[in-house]
């Protein structure tokens, strides 16, 4: 039931908003909106009821195992939360003078650093507001660094084939055309055709290492010496970075450009699709390319960057600090973690999902990529039981809903067929891993004795498989009044 | 260890399942020259406790001086129950919702914004949200772009009455496309921009524009006429790009009636900040994109509809997915994929609340406030309204001394007292924009008020001295 | 799968505690604890996930309709919660000196004015903890009075039949012997037994009014004079004030000592179990004896009554303020309504009642009391569907629950056999009131047709009927480690 | 109207089917002269927005110095999830779990907290909540009364080193049952009750004693000799109830470990305040109560059972009914009904994430912080430790000069420094209670010490000028 379909003509909510509607008379009347928006009108706990209770139709990570891969759910530390929420940080204006904002500028300055030191990269902006936006400056960045030098020519970036689709889409928005790169089948990518991809038209290649099939690219100093060879910069999708934290840092891999993803390294909540933040970080030669603003510090104290001061910047991303409080729960979880939590981290997402690995050899599932390390995932290709039971991964994913876990990612990356892409983290205990291993090995017994259960799951779910088909056919994508 | 549930004998059993001795053998596969040594410039971590300390330090390093100022950023009454709902783990710790069976809570409530985002800028469709208002304005060029098959320009005009870090993020953004971006001048006068100085703008480009960016109330907190402009840009197929202020819908011409007719905008944008997000030293907040039908597959983002499941019972999925990145990679509509979910369930719920009357209600109040506080501040000698149109709920007004010092007076004073115009408009003079929400009392303006009088007099003082 | 089900030794929580165990050589080995205490060790992320799921098990007023007779289940204001959590008031220490103090202080005294002023009472002391201790303070009170006046033979306290089992139990309690006074079927009580009831012996009478069953004593004029007759004082019990608030005052009925349930009629939230408040209003004769902590006002601020100025008082009912932080959230809720705002809680609370009463009615149920109009509540009761269908009222209860309503109050008050006590509150839209007769229905028409759904019910709950009595006979009252 | 969701429209709706007019005609079994015209001693209603004004504006005028006052509430750092989680709408907005199939998440914590409880004890059984740790005391001595078969004189020895809120509330509470509360004085020297007095006491009132109170850490932080008393105790037939801090638990010897051969006491209580409810101006807090198996019968309150349902799956029910006020009216074990359900859920959370080490690290913490701040201030000229036994993390310190004075002094200087021992224990003199739990800091009790000698000296310089 929509909260639309609660609402009465007439009916209040709480003592919300001024008792009643001030004067508008000095406003011509053709600027005025004639007739009331079609909202819903509702008692405050009608509202409060209907939102409860939706939400307990979500899995989440405060309810569920949730190993979606490339997606790093690990545990969002309430600290976080609750201390973002402070009246101080959260009631002051983004115009706030300098001088009157030391508190969270402070914050900010020391987040900068710490993320400086912990991928080794020289500078670092907090402006972008996702991953996506964190490539894009990346890329903007590695532009503006060719033009600056009169290098105008270059209009390709590189791009692994396994590579997430935000990469070709951000290059594409950037105005440079994209050139797939193989990748072997032992997950690194194609070295050969690397080679003979360069040339003066190669602006960068974007990778992420490890990579999405979940290994480490093992060749990451030919390929940085390949790149740079031609002029080409190196950029990191830092997607990835839960697998190495504190025990390899991109910049010493040779990279030049970095987002990082806050919302999955720096653990902040990914909220059922954001807010997150892409904190791009970059070498020395790049520093003066990155997006405004910028936090810095003098003896007077902490400043923002001014324009007049970053000539060359790329300029800005938003219209004020990006994601203020989202930066400010990933600086409280690192200061939480500290130098020593850091390392752990990617130690023990590490020894989950290679555990689980050697598990779903051990239980005779197929490995996509059987004779590596996994990173802090590792991806099952169930092509045997797609083409021989005629049950997909989908299946199997719907499936294990069912069984009380959220499902891995699937069908991603696109190279691996009917894969699963599992990532535990490091914050589930080996229980929740054995538990979810027991699932899939019971529906491959059921996709064996009774397919039916795991082709028409889930079962025990708010509602049953959805028609997409439908949904993109007949589209419905809001709901409006009848007339 | 911190957030990290193993025990030294499931890490020993961990290992022998795997077939390695230490932790240390996972990373085998890394050039061992390249290992981190440590992380020596990071500190060692701290108790809840301990950070729980100095955060509230910091935070109260923050002022806590009574906020006058608006320009993109709102200080509203935020219902209790609002964000307490939203931080509810299953909201607060979701992933982007592909597992539909699994998120409806998500997708329902997202399904429940897009409606109501359609019912307030009175569009046929919305996404699930952008990053926030100005790179949603980017996302609108971007899509508009794409959207005008009749216009090959690739040329948009924007006057100079739209937010200045609005323009400078989609400039950023577009750069790389080829687009051009014309900057139109406003009236001094009126404080809006002139159909006639379009006109002009068009005429010199060559004649053929793809868009027109249209804020309203624009940045000076100042009326446009939007009717006039829509009507003239759709006349020569220039498609209408709106920015509105969300909670203005209430009261405002909605921009799916723009125009004489009331035919439309073809995309509307904003920021959705002043429903339900806290100004929260910038962010997050979301950006808002509505469009006509006619362009829905040329939007960014993600976007739900409602369908049925195999028994056909209603429920609700992601759609679309053909636009976006994880499909079309290179050919995508943008390249977003984290969106900003959280600020649009708050903002949801927000809205639910308050409800239609609640909403209208709020947005008179700060008209009223605003406009008692320019009659308040313009009774002192040296202060005046800088124009003469109508405006909603921010003004400029004039000083008759430089802005940054009397800022600086007024904020010993406890006031935020504006946004000083000077950097972004020096031909306004010493000019300051302010607003007054419904949050700000008539106490509140009384003390803007004596404590404005007092910074001038002693700044009239020093000058004298001086 | 409890909490002490996820422990594993050597587990740890979060960072929060210090981080090693400091030294305790000072105290004495044979004063020292030798064991560890047997708690779960888990990591932060399992409790937060293990508890937030366990959540999800209950029904509340956030997620359903909850007319629980006598409990006043109605809406609590999200803005009483956030508000009572400010740090000013959170961190606040209990033994603060006044001057410290003062916004505290100032929001009990006017709450104690308020609640004089809506109850009509001279007094009101907060220090009562529930509506049972509430109770206590008032008997208290009522016994204090007459030793004050050495009046010592009054050994008797007089309870209708309908009465809540609270009020006999603090009758004795307070030392009192207790005299049931039976309640005729129209719902009053029976004045003849009462005027030969009562005596010299007679200490007081515990009202409530509207009663238990739901109707208002219309007698109440008749029975304040024949108690007051013979010296004895008259008690009210304020759990139903939500059906006056605003439309008549104890006071003015002739009640001498009042509790109020603040946690009923205004609004804090029930958590579960409690905390609740029973601040106790006087009539003038009795301000004496009000418990301790009481809070004045002077010129120089507001001020605790230091025990040395109140030297009848009965003394204190706690170690500290009482549920100060109940207090705090009734206070806002009282300010949020306002004076109107009370008047409509009980006109609309009465209204859904007598809505109910009258579906209840056309859909063919037996009332209780059928010719009286409802207070805020009203009575259903089932004997004809028990002895004809052997479906019983806690079958019904229980089958409402499958459906999505918590059940009614069930045989309670016990006079009414089968009964269903049914309080709907001013906040419930006139959907979930017609909803909820609908499932009424739905479940008569079942236990015509299929018994069975009726009496094994639940069915959709996360667990099935429970076996009480294997539970009082076989104690599992703690979970123990294995030894 | 607020938190009243009924149209015009349903109104009306509604008083058709019941038959009459208005709203008016349901109250008209009410006597006319009787009803009321209007609260106007009451206030109109306000916005939320209002009301959050005001109520922070009050927040504020309490202080915000740093609390070194113990004395039965204790400021303790407490996992933001704890009350994030409490505060769900599912157990905040739920009622008592009449209904079990419908409150497993209340039944279930419950129960946790109820094994929780008997762990920290070491004791078998515990109820699942009582108001308060002083009412908890009343309850267990009424329980002991009932308990005690072989004691016919209803007479309770209460040391002097129990709470005195504690022994106040207990005197209230069972005054009207016949029952005699002896107090027992203690030994000035070593602040804490001798075996001697005890047995004087008994023999004094005739050798018949039903019970015995002990606190440990007794409220001036001192600790008892629990074995000799114990064993004492039982030798003659006298109940044993402690009073312990919960949190001390953690470290200290359980009361179900009390007496030389660990034989435990009969009934053990206290406020579990200390684990996860915050100070809150002094509630809601909660009292725990724990027994032997023996006393369960005799207990007051809610008891949470384990049980199965008709499938024999694992489930929880309210149990041992038969003892409450509910069935047995007159005659059950106490008249309460609400207890302190959520706090108790607070606390049970808070248990679960601090753990068993958790608890032991902060408990140690809080006695190393007291051990320092005693010798940190006790090394200022005029200022000594009152007694010679060893405490937990409150301690009896002696000044040269009167309390309410310095501890003014104290105040101005941001520092909430004890409490005064003056008016309960005169004969200690110039005597303070203080307290330092792990939240307190070195530099928190540096500023403290500094803050000291200041007073000490302006003090001293005040008395020298008079
Ligand atoms: C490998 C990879 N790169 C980039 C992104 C994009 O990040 P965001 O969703 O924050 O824009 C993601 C996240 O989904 C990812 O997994
Ligand atoms: C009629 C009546 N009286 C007294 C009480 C006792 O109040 P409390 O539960 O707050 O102790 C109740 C509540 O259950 C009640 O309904």
């Amino acid at each position: 039931m929509l909260i639309h379909e609660h609402s009465k003509p007439g009916r209040k909510g709480a003592p919300q908003a001024p008792v009643s509607k001030a004067d508008l008379s000095d406003i011509p009347s053709n600027l005025l909106r004639q007739d009331s928006a079609a909202l819903p009108e509702v008692s405050e706990m009608q509202a409060v009821r209907h939102y409860t209770r939706l939400s307990q139709k979500n899995f989440a990570i405060d309810t569920h195992f949730y190993p979606l891969g490339s997606c790093t759910m690990k545990y969002n530390p309430r600290a976080c939360n609750s201390l973002a929420q402070l009246p101080g940080f959260l009631s002051q204006h983004p115009l706030t003078p300098d001088e009157l904002n030391q508190g969270y500028l402070a914050c900010m300055h020391e987040l900068q650093l710490m993320l400086c030191e912990a991928m080794g990269m020289a500078a670092f902006s907090l402006a972008p507001m996702a991953g996506a936006q964190g490539e894009f400056a990346g890329i903007a960045m590695i532009d503006a660094y060719h033009k600056a030098n009169d290098d105008d020519g270059r209009k390709e970036i590189l791009v692994p084939d396994a590579a997430h689709g935000t990469n070709p889409a951000t290059a594409t928005m950037c105005g440079f055309n994209v050139r797939e790169i193989p990748t072997l089948d032992n997950g690194d990518v194609d070295i050969d055709a690397l080679q003979q991809a360069v040339g003066p038209q190669t602006a960068g290649l974007m990778l992420t290492n490890p990579s999405t099939l979940g290994v480490f690219e093992r060749q990451i100093e030919k390929i940085a010496d390949i790149v740079h060879a031609v002029g080409g910069l190196l950029y990191y999708d830092g997607a990835n970075l839960n697998a190495i934290l504190g025990k390899i840092r991109p910049g010493d891999m040779g990279f030049d450009v970095i987002h990082t993803n806050l919302h999955k390294t720096f653990s902040t909540p990914h909220g059922g699709g954001g807010p997150g933040s892409g904190a791009v970080g970059v070498a020395e030669r790049l520093i003066p390319f990155l997006p405004l603003p910028l936090v810095s510090q003098d003896n007077a104290g902490y400043h923002l960057v001014k324009e007049q001061d970053a000539p060359q910047s790329i300029g800005r991303l938003s219209a004020f600090m990006g994601n203020a409080g989202v930066l400010i729960r990933a600086y409280v979880y690192m200061r939480l973690l500290g130098r020593d939590g850091m390392a752990r981290v990617s130690e023990f997402a590490t020894l989950n999902a290679n555990y689980m690995m050697a598990e779903a050899r051990r239980r005779g599932f197929e490995l996509a990529i059987p004779d590596r390390r996994a990173s802090h995932e590792f991806i099952i290709t169930l092509k045997r039981e797609a083409s021989e039971l005629h049950v997909t991964a989908m299946d199997f994913a719907k499936r294990l809903l069912d069984l009380g876990y959220h499902a891995p990612t699937t069908y991603f990356p696109l190279l691996v067929p009917e894969c699963l892409l599992i990532e535990p983290t490091e914050s589930e205990a080996k229980e929740a891993l054995d538990g979810f291993m027991d699932a899939l090995e019971q529906i491959r017994q059921e996709a064996e004795s009774n397919p039916e259960v795991v082709t028409t799951a889930p079962h025990t779910l708010p509602v049953k498989r959805l028609d997409e088909v439908r949904a993109a056919r007949q589209l419905d994508l809001a709901w409006k009044p009848e007339a | 260890m911190p957030f990290i549930p193993h025990t030294e004998e499931e890490i020993s059993q961990m290992l022998e399942v795997i077939g390695i001795d230490s932790t240390e053998a996972l990373f085998d596969e890394i050039p061992s020259h390249l290992r981190t040594s440590g992380l020596d410039g990071i500190p060692e971590g701290m108790t809840e406790m301990e950070i729980s300390r100095l955060m509230h330090k910091r935070a109260s390093q923050n002022t806590d001086a009574v906020c006058f100022i608006g320009a993109g950023a709102y200080e509203h009454h935020i219902p209790a129950a609002v964000w307490q709902l939203t931080t509810r783990g299953e909201y607060y710790t979701a992933y982007t919702p592909y597992q539909a069976e699994a998120s409806q809570g998500t997708l329902q409530l997202t399904y429940e914004f897009q409606s109501m985002m359609t019912a307030l800028t009175d569009m046929d469709v919305s996404n699930a949200s952008l990053y926030d208002g100005a790179s949603a304005l980017a996302e609108a060029v971007l899509m508009a772009i794409r959207g005008n098959r009749k216009s090959k320009s690739r040329k948009v005009l924007i006057p100079r009455t739209v937010h200045p870090t609005y323009r400078k993020t989609t400039e950023t953004i577009v750069t790389g496309q080829n687009i051009d971006l014309l900057e139109v001048d406003y009236d001094l006068a009126a404080g809006t921009v002139q159909l006639d100085a379009l006109k002009q703008a068009a005429t010199d480009a060559g004649g053929d524009i793809t868009a027109v960016v249209i804020q309203q109330p624009n940045f000076f907190g100042a009326l446009e006429d939007i009717d006039a402009i829509t009507d003239w840009a759709h006349e020569n197929r220039i498609l209408v790009i709106s920015i509105t202020n969300p909670l203005s819908l209430a009261v405002l011409k909605p921009p799916g009636q723009w125009g004489s007719e009331n035919t439309g905008v073809d995309i509307a944008c904003g920021d959705g900040q002043p429903l339900g997000a806290p100004m929260s030293c910038g962010g997050p907040y979301y950006g808002f994109l509505c469009s006509t039908s006619a362009l829905v597959r040329q939007m960014p983002g993600r976007i739900v509809g409602r369908t049925i499941d195999v028994d056909g019972k209603e429920g609700f999925v992601l759609t679309l997915q053909a636009r976006e990145q994880h499909i079309r990679r290179s050919k995508a509509t943008s390249n977003i994929c984290t969106n900003q979910g959280l600020v649009v369930t708050a903002s949801t719920i927000h809205m639910a609340i308050l409800g239609p009357e609640g909403l209208e209600n709020t947005a008179a109040a700060c008209h009223a406030n605003t406009t008692s506080l320019v009659a308040q501040l313009t009774d002192i000698d040296g202060v005046r309204y800088a124009f003469s149109s109508p405006y909603f709920h921010e003004a400029v007004l004039v000083l008759d001394q430089p802005v940054t010092a009397v800022l600086e007076a007024l904020a010993e004073r406890g006031i935020l007292g504006g946004y000083d115009l000077g950097a972004e408009y020096p031909e306004l003079g010493n000019a300051l924009l302010v607003c007054a929400t419904e949050l700000r009392s008539e106490e509140d303006i009384n003390a803007y008020q004596a404590a404005l009088e007092a910074a001038l007099d002693v700044e009239t003082r020093q000058k004298e001295i001086a």
